[in-house]
């Protein structure tokens, strides 16, 4: 029996609950809806470009797919002598770099106090160009070009960089320094032992054995994908062939862990490690004799051009480092060093490789003249296997430089002294930045940053950081604001490579002159970016008309139009191909034939373009005019310098301090993109932060426990990190990675990790006066967590 | 007679006809937690399973942990009182009913765990549509579902006098009691069928619940991850799900006692003989515990041994320990003193000890086994979020109050059944015990 | 029908981590910041393992091995048989895949598997704009609350499938590759039919020096290691 | 249960409880809906009334006359003006629809085609392989278009079931792997 009054109660509480119900089951639904990220997909047609990475020197040949107005793949250029196809984790996650949230808008300039990214606001390119070209022009006007200093980075061999020296060259600088790169003291060792000035290049593919002495051949090498496929070949490229690889490092590094053998050496004595093997290797008698008798001096005593008497390494071995010394001093077993030096000496094409460590780990010269002698030895010098000279590629000369205050300006003493004070290096600049902060012997004015982050990826990051602010003018070219560019006066973004056409030369450590090309993928950059090169050649035309004519191009077509005309003109090389092609090439030039399959520069241009570029494939080896131009013509083992080995430090108590380079994270680059810091350390599964390795019985000495944070000081200053306990390094030392502590470098990188190079004493490499990144002694102790971290 | 009964009675029905301050308090309380629950539910909806404490490799961990706390109590009730009926253990009578409504009301949040760990609780009835019945989950679907029906059934079937007489003697929710009742008027032939159905279900209830807990084992055991894959599992859970389900029962009753002033009804004697069981249960899982942990050792496969080793003497070695001395320790020490056993707080102290060891038991067997992955990877540790936690106070909080209502609709204690016991069981009894006796049987 | 897998030569493989790195772009995984690292709930399909054994000593090959560690598509998967709506199946092929729409995040199956080579969307993937940009048509993102997990690329598969019927020819072997296969710079990958006696992975397979993962678990995966070798072999 | 102890019995408490029955239920009902129902199909408003029936039918064009596939896009092509203006550069009829392509041809402005179809990004699917190399024809899976007068202002949308429907029958695969990604 349904009444009027019940049935409205039903109808109202229905209605009411059908709304409630409604609403709950509407929001539930929208709660769920909310799992699919609105993602809209790319639309447009669909094309391949090829490009060249710079997110490291090794300048790896990529395709670039591209749908629309994205680009949404990298891949390796198949054709590309230096990447084969392939690339490292820092190509593939290049696109984080394109598309990274904190790229600069577009030009910045400074309103408020330095060193924080909230005191930069927009300009137009036209505001910064004209107050930046009217400044320079001023200085220039006043008789002082001099006072400009370009300072310029470790990063790819594009024609930012060159654009940039040849501008300055031109204005009328002398101070054009570069920052130190991790080539720096093999290139000086292969210049005192074979008077060439460049980096060796190393025949890995062919050797069957190689014994390196703590570099980062498998990390962050010149070129890491060259390097990696070369040692993919040496493992198993060839049948019945298998390289062996004996790594000596007080450190399991990632190239460690690939080796057959690990030599745990103690901090600081690979090169010792390395005479200690060449004297086992001279002493019974097992080194090349013809090659070194032909082609090696310095092994016996002997008189310099001024008729002095010069020890022979010989006695040096024989004297300094007999077997027991060096198995005192390093640590290894004397029965490991014999059998070490019989193996290297025996194998079929042995190699020996001095310790660079990264794109800015050099490692210590006497440890690569260490690794000289060793290949001397053996004769692994311009022989298959061994240590190959790489000539440049032939391009063509720039225009003239300019006379009058330009020439002027460049007679002037540099400001970091590097020539005349320092013969060995052509920049220093931890000097310059003194020089800049004390004014002498003269003011820098302007100060122009390319590629190129001193305040944090230098080995004196706060010299450089107060350096910057004694200037009244800083431009930085950067894309994601880096620790320099939050000191500058104007950030001026550089275009993503990507973004813009651009042709490199050889990167160091390949043994064939190569020219890659690269076309821009995207018309349009995603941000307000100019290529760097560009900006230089606007900036040549608003200063002056003479600074215009020795950079004559109108924009980066243009000048890469004359280096191709240049490079046709010198009929030799072909444009990049398959496999099949290089061998062709390679049997041709060989039989001295030259087939290019170009005729015109037009046609070089287009196949150059379809192909990624132009290399020359043939190695003459033997070549020893060419490789040899010391005085003697011949392979000089410097036994005067070998008899000064580093010495031991003294037992204080303190711990070595070993440093680094991850490859995401090498060159002080690449902290940047997520993807990059979320593979830090493979070995311990490192990510997101600084740690540092101690042996787990000197952390047990120290009270230290593993994941514990730990304080790092050294003299100069301390950072903190996580303690992790391994035996993967020697006791008495503590390993930590560079690379990240930065404070600029987008949402990813910014206060994640601390900067060890911070640490780093002012020591100089008494042999060549580079940086001594191994010289620093430290404390370690339990420290409270960092700010912000769990 | 009748007036005397009906005066031993009142207090059964005195919660069902007033509610006082304390009733509306708790109330309040737990409603407020649900509410906190809800709101963290939102939130995890909103935010995904990102708001937990969960990660790789931990992906299971406090959801999991009460979907198996809350099914291994759901045996309280039916299992115990099942068994109980079926032997005839004339103690059971007033405790039956208090221990059937926790199966039924925990079944509930035992399956609501699983909508809770759930990434897409929007495709929840997948699992019917699109049903992989070779999946060991499903096996726990299909026997969840059916253990719910049954113990509701056999909730509901003891319940229909209780509620005859409700809808007789209380003036009031007559349109729920009337309809409940399915015209029950205590007729011999509605009597003969009612004891008959009971019996069947009581016989039935047995075998599922068994499989209920072997089944929600199974998921563990049929993986091949280390300390899962034991055969020992399937007994294992079975016995702890009894072992914190007659916890559960005693913390139930001492509760329902004083809240309600039943200690007429329910007697120390009970508290007793329930702790009689418990401590058998104790030593029976001690001995699973003991047999499934030296088998590991002696095995000491590297794989199970690092999670042998966590528990033992590794992450999680403090609520292990705690698991042994809160299940084994002092449930035996307290138990097994008569002086101790035979008071009330003696067993609730046990029964609560019992629980929070069971409640670790269960996070030991879900999460280390996870935590300790084969092929070595850095593993966050497993740290439950406030999400997980408000969800867990709030399911808790709502069973209390559901508990709370249903002894506010229903007599707690089962009327009939006590009256019954009353009018009969003495002299049942004394046949029964009797027959047992030497000689001729002198039955009249 | 091709039975698909891969070969790892653990002789060439320096650790660089290349792979993981083209996985996570090709395959549109959401880049993860220091916290969600922290608690372990940063997505990758394919990492490295270091898998520690033995002590080191002078003149001894180290004791550290970096193992790349995607799905290992067993043919034996003790995830599929587990999961309650078959969002997870082994397909004629071999692939061990994953239906997102299917997927209810239950994570039996990231439980189940051995291997712990299964991912789950803990939140919605984000990317900070313009980030999205870079993201691959041919994968979808997934949304959240669901596993996923390493598909050997086979939306490579379905392209290059697509091509060949188009241009109407078979399938070759170099046209189908995953992208960590592709990328790796040491050549230390290489994948195929593992059925067809004449391909490089089936050739590779026979090797003495091949082992698999957690063999004894019966398991059968499809992904194959080579062991370092000796001087000169 | 709130109103204390005397009952009221009778028709209020009778009325309340059906209340409290109508508010469940509504609620459940509600919830339902909520949750299943997923707002009103958008519609989709062409810049022109296309007469696919005119084209189709009378005039015997061939569908990827006008919607090209690309060989890799897994969406078949909208028509691009140009394709209009090849054969309306000049009015060929009197109608006010043409009007608008002659229009913006000679403006040389775009005309805007709303999608009416989306791929979900889960799947794969390739116009090119079905259409080229299988063969089959477009009113297989799109029946409605052929005759419509008019474009339609949406369509129902394209399921699973009915990819597996002619998959099973042309024994084409149906692992997940095939389409899924």
């Amino acid at each position: 029996m349904l009444s009027r009054r019940r049935f409205l109660g039903f109808t109202a509480g229905a209605a009411a609950g059908a709304a409630l119900g409604g609403v709950a089951g509407a929001g539930l639904r929208t709660l769920f809806a909310s799992a699919e990220s609105p993602i809209v997909p790319p639309r447009g047609p669909e094309r391949v470009v090829l490009s060249v990475c710079d997110l490291c020197p090794g300048g790896c040949g990529v395709r670039v797919r591209v749908i629309g107005d994205r680009a949404v793949r990298l891949e390796g250029n198949p054709l590309h002598p230096v990447s084969g196809g392939r690339l490292c984790p820092r190509g593939q996650a290049a696109l984080q770099a394109l598309y990274h949230p904190d790229r600069a808008e577009g030009p910045l300039r400074r309103r408020g106090p330095r060193g924080d990214l909230s005191s930069f606001e927009r300009a137009t390119w036209d505001e910064a160009l004209g107050e930046i070209g009217a400044r320079l022009a001023e200085i220039r006007a006043g008789g002082r070009p001099e006072a400009v200093v370009l300072v310029t980075g470790g990063g790819g061999a594009g024609l930012g960089p060159r654009v940039a020296r040849r501008f300055l060259s031109a204005y009328g600088s002398p101070n054009d320094v570069a920052l130190h790169r991790g080539d720096d003291a093999a290139a000086i060792a292969l210049l005192l032992a074979q008077g060439v000035r460049a980096a060796p290049a190393l025949d890995l593919q062919s050797a069957d054995y190689v014994l390196s002495l703590g570099s980062a051949l498998l990390e962050a090498w010149s070129a890491p994908v060259h390097a990696t496929r070369a040692y993919g070949e040496f493992r198993r490229g060839r049948t019945g062939r298998r390289g062996k690889l004996v790594h000596v490092e007080p450190r399991l590094s990632i190239t460690a862990a690939s080796a057959d053998e690990w030599i745990a050496v103690r901090p600081g004595t690979e090169g010792v490690f390395a005479l200690g093997v060449a004297a086992a290797i001279v002493g019974e008698g097992l080194h090349a004799k013809p090659f070194v008798a032909e082609r090696v001096a310095g092994l016996e005593e002997d008189r310099d051009a001024a008729g002095r008497t010069r020890p022979g390494l010989r006695s040096v071995l024989a004297r300094r480092y007999r077997l027991e010394q060096v198995e005192a001093e390093t640590g290894v077993p004397g029965d490991v060093i014999l059998r070490v030096a019989r193996e290297f000496a025996s194998a079929g094409a042995s190699l020996a490789i001095g310790p660079r460590k990264g794109p800015l780990l050099p490692g210590r010269l006497f440890d690569h003249l260490a690794a000289g002698v060793l290949n001397a030895l053996v004769g692994a010098v311009d022989a298959p296997g061994g240590v190959l000279v790489a000539d440049d590629p032939p391009l063509p000369p720039w225009p003239a430089l300019p006379g009058g205050v330009s020439a002027a300006g460049r007679a002037r003493p540099k400001l970091d002294g590097a020539g005349p004070d320092q013969p060995l290096l052509a920049s220093d600049p931890e000097r310059l930045a003194e020089a800049i902060r004390a004014g002498t012997p003269y003011r820098a004015e302007a100060l122009l940053l390319v590629d190129a982050d001193p305040a944090f990826a230098s080995a004196a990051p706060e010299t450089f950081a107060a350096a910057v602010q004694k200037v009244p003018l800083v431009v930085s070219f950067t894309a994601i604001p880096d620790d320099t560019a939050l000191l500058a006066d104007w950030i001026l973004p550089a275009s993503h490579f990507l973004e813009r056409a651009d042709l490199h030369t050889t990167p160091a450590g390949v043994p064939y002159p190569l020219v890659s090309l690269a076309r821009p993928a995207l018309l349009r950059p995603v941000r307000d970016a100019r290529p760097t090169a560009e900006v230089f050649l606007e900036l040549a035309r608003r200063i002056a008309p003479d600074l215009a004519a020795a950079l004559p191009w109108k924009d980066l077509d243009a000048l890469l139009r004359w280096e191709m005309e240049g490079l046709h003109a010198a009929r030799r090389g072909a444009v990049m191909g398959t496999a099949f092609d290089e061998a062709f090439v390679r049997m041709m030039e060989g039989a001295g034939w030259w087939a290019p399959g170009y005729r015109t520069p037009a046609e070089l241009w287009t196949r150059a373009h379809e192909s990624g570029g132009w290399w020359d494939p043939f190695y003459d080896h033997g070549d020893w005019r060419r490789v040899l131009r010391t005085a003697s013509g011949k392979v000089e083992l410097r036994g005067d310098l070998l008899d000064l080995a580093p010495a031991a430090p003294e037992r204080d108590g303190a711990l070595a301090l070993l440093l680094f380079e991850p490859l995401p994270i090498a060159g002080g680059t690449g902290a940047e993109l997520p993807f990059l810091q979320a593979i830090l350390d493979p070995g311990h599964e490192a990510h997101w932060e600084t740690w540092a390795e101690i042996h787990p019985e000197t952390a047990a000495r120290l009270g230290v426990s593993d994941r514990d944070w730990i304080r790092v000081e050294s003299p100069r200053s301390s950072i903190v990190a996580r303690a992790r306990l391994t035996a993967r390094v020697v006791p008495d030392a503590v390993a930590v990675p560079v690379g990240l502590g930065k404070r600029g470098g987008g949402r990813w990188a910014s206060g994640i990790g601390a900067n060890p190079l911070r640490l780093l004493a002012p020591a100089r490499d008494p042999l060549c006066g580079l940086p001594d990144f191994g010289a620093t002694r430290v404390r370690v102790a339990r420290a409270r967590p960092p700010d912000g971290s769990a | 007679m009748l007036d005397l009964e009906r005066q031993d009675e009142e207090p059964l029905l005195a919660p069902i006809m007033h509610s006082g301050r304390g009733f509306w308090l708790l109330a309040a309380c737990a409603g407020l937690l649900g509410f906190a629950g809800l709101a963290a539910w939102l939130v995890q909806l909103r935010r995904g399973l990102s708001v937990t404490g969960l990660n790789v490799p931990v992906y299971w961990g406090l959801y999991i942990t009460h979907f198996v706390f809350f099914i291994g109590i759901s045996h309280a009730g039916t299992l115990v009182s099942a068994i109980l009926r079926l032997s005839n253990a004339e103690w059971r009578r007033p405790i039956t009913r208090a221990a059937e409504v926790i199966t039924v009301l925990v079944l509930f949040f035992g399956m609501g765990c699983i909508l809770l760990d759930l990434g897409r609780p929007d495709r929840a009835l997948f699992v019917l549509r699109h049903a992989n019945l070779r999946s060991p989950l499903l096996w726990d679907v299909i026997s969840v579902t059916t253990y719910l029906a049954a113990s509701t059934i056999y909730l509901y079937l003891p319940l229909i006098p209780d509620v005859a007489l409700l809808r007789d003697r209380l003036p009031r929710r007559r349109w729920l009691y009337r309809p409940l009742a399915v015209g029950w008027t205590g007729t011999p032939r509605q009597r003969r069928i009612l004891h008959r159905a009971i019996s069947v279900m009581a016989v039935l209830v047995i075998p599922i619940a068994v499989s209920v807990h072997t089944v929600v084992s199974w998921v563990f055991a049929m993986t091949v991850q280390p300390m899962w894959h034991s055969t020992i599992f399937g007994p294992y859970f079975v016995v702890g799900a009894i072992f914190s389900g007659i916890a559960a029962i005693i913390l139930a009753m001492a509760i329902v006692r004083r809240a309600y002033r039943l200690e007429e009804y329910l007697k120390p004697i009970h508290f007793n003989n329930l702790g009689l069981l418990l401590l058998v249960m104790a030593l029976l899982w001690f001995y699973f515990t003991f047999a499934e942990f030296l088998t590991t050792y002696y095995g000491a496969e590297p794989s199970h041994m690092a999670v042998f080793l966590s528990k033992t003497e590794g992450r999680f070695a403090g609520e292990f320990w705690t698991m042994i001395v809160a299940c084994f320790v002092v449930p035996v020490a307290l138990l097994a003193r008569r002086r101790t056993r035979s008071t009330v707080w003696g067993t609730v102290v046990a029964a609560l000890s019992v629980e929070i060891g069971m409640w670790l038991e269960r996070f030991l067997i879900v999460v280390p086994s996870l935590s300790v992955p084969r092929l070595p990877m850095e593993a966050a540790p497993y740290a439950p979020s406030w999400v997980e936690w408000s969800l867990f106070t709030a399911f808790l909080a709502v069973f209390i109050l559901l508990y709370a209502v249903f002894t506010k609709l229903f007599p707690i204690v089962s009327i009939w059944e006590v009256r019954e016991g009353r009018e009969r069981s003495v002299a049942d009894v004394a046949r029964r015990v009797k027959s047992y006796l030497p000689g001729r049987e002198t039955v009249p | 029908m091709a039975r698909w897998g891969m070969v790892i030569d653990l002789d060439r493989c320096t650790g660089c981590q290349a792979c993981v790195v083209a996985c996570q772009v090709e395959n549109n995984v959401p880049p993860a910041g220091s916290r969600d690292a922290a608690r372990g709930r940063a997505i990758s399909w394919l990492r490295l393992v270091p898998l520690d054994g033995g002590r080191e000593g002078h003149g001894t090959r180290p004791a550290l091995r970096l193992v790349p560690l995607p799905c290992q598509h067993c043919d034996l998967p003790p995830c599929t048989r587990v999961c309650p709506v078959f969002a997870t199946q082994k397909d004629e092929e071999g692939f061990v895949a994953q239906v997102y729409p299917r997927c209810i995040g239950c994570r039996y199956c990231t439980t189940a598997c051995p291997y712990t080579v299964r991912e789950f969307n803990w939140r919605r993937p984000e990317w900070p704009a313009p980030m999205e940009r870079s993201l691959s048509p041919d994968v979808s993102v997934r949304p959240r609350g669901v596993v996923e997990k390493c598909t050997f690329c086979h939306h490579r598969l379905q392209l290059a499938r697509d091509q060949a019927r188009v241009e109407g020819r078979q399938l070759r072997e170099q046209d189908y590759v995953p992208a960590c296969v592709q990328t790796c710079p040491a050549d230390a990958m290489a994948f195929g039919d593992l059925d067809d006696p004449r391909t490089t992975v089936a050739r590779l397979a026979r090797s003495p020096r091949a082992f698999r993962l957690l063999e004894d678990l019966g398991t059968e995966p499809k992904v194959i290691y080579l062991s370092k070798g000796e001087w000169g072999a | 249960m709130a109103s204390g102890t005397v009952a009221n019995g009778g028709v209020a408490g009778a009325s309340r409880r059906l209340w409290i029955a109508g508010l469940v239920a509504g609620a459940a009902i509600g919830a339902v809906a909520g949750l299943t129902w997923s707002g009103r199909p958008a519609t989709v408003t062409q810049p022109v009334a296309f007469d696919h029936r005119l084209h189709v039918r009378d005039l015997e064009i061939a569908c990827a006359t006008c919607h090209p596939f690309d060989a890799r896009a897994p969406f078949s092509g909208l028509p691009a003006t140009e394709s209009c203006a090849s054969c309306h550069a000049e009015p060929l009829g009197t109608s006010a629809e043409e009007a608008k392509v002659v229009a913006a041809a000679r403006s040389g402005s775009t005309l805007a085609w709303a999608p009416l179809h989306r791929q979900p990004p889960h799947v794969f699917f390739s116009h090119r392989l079905h259409v080229e190399a299988a063969r089959i024809a477009c009113d297989a899976c799109h029946p409605t278009f052929a005759d419509a007068r008019s474009p339609p202002a949406r369509v129902r949308a394209i399921r699973m079931a009915d990819c597996l429907r002619c998959h099973l029958r042309a024994g084409a695969p149906t692992r997940c792997t095939a389409c899924h990604r």
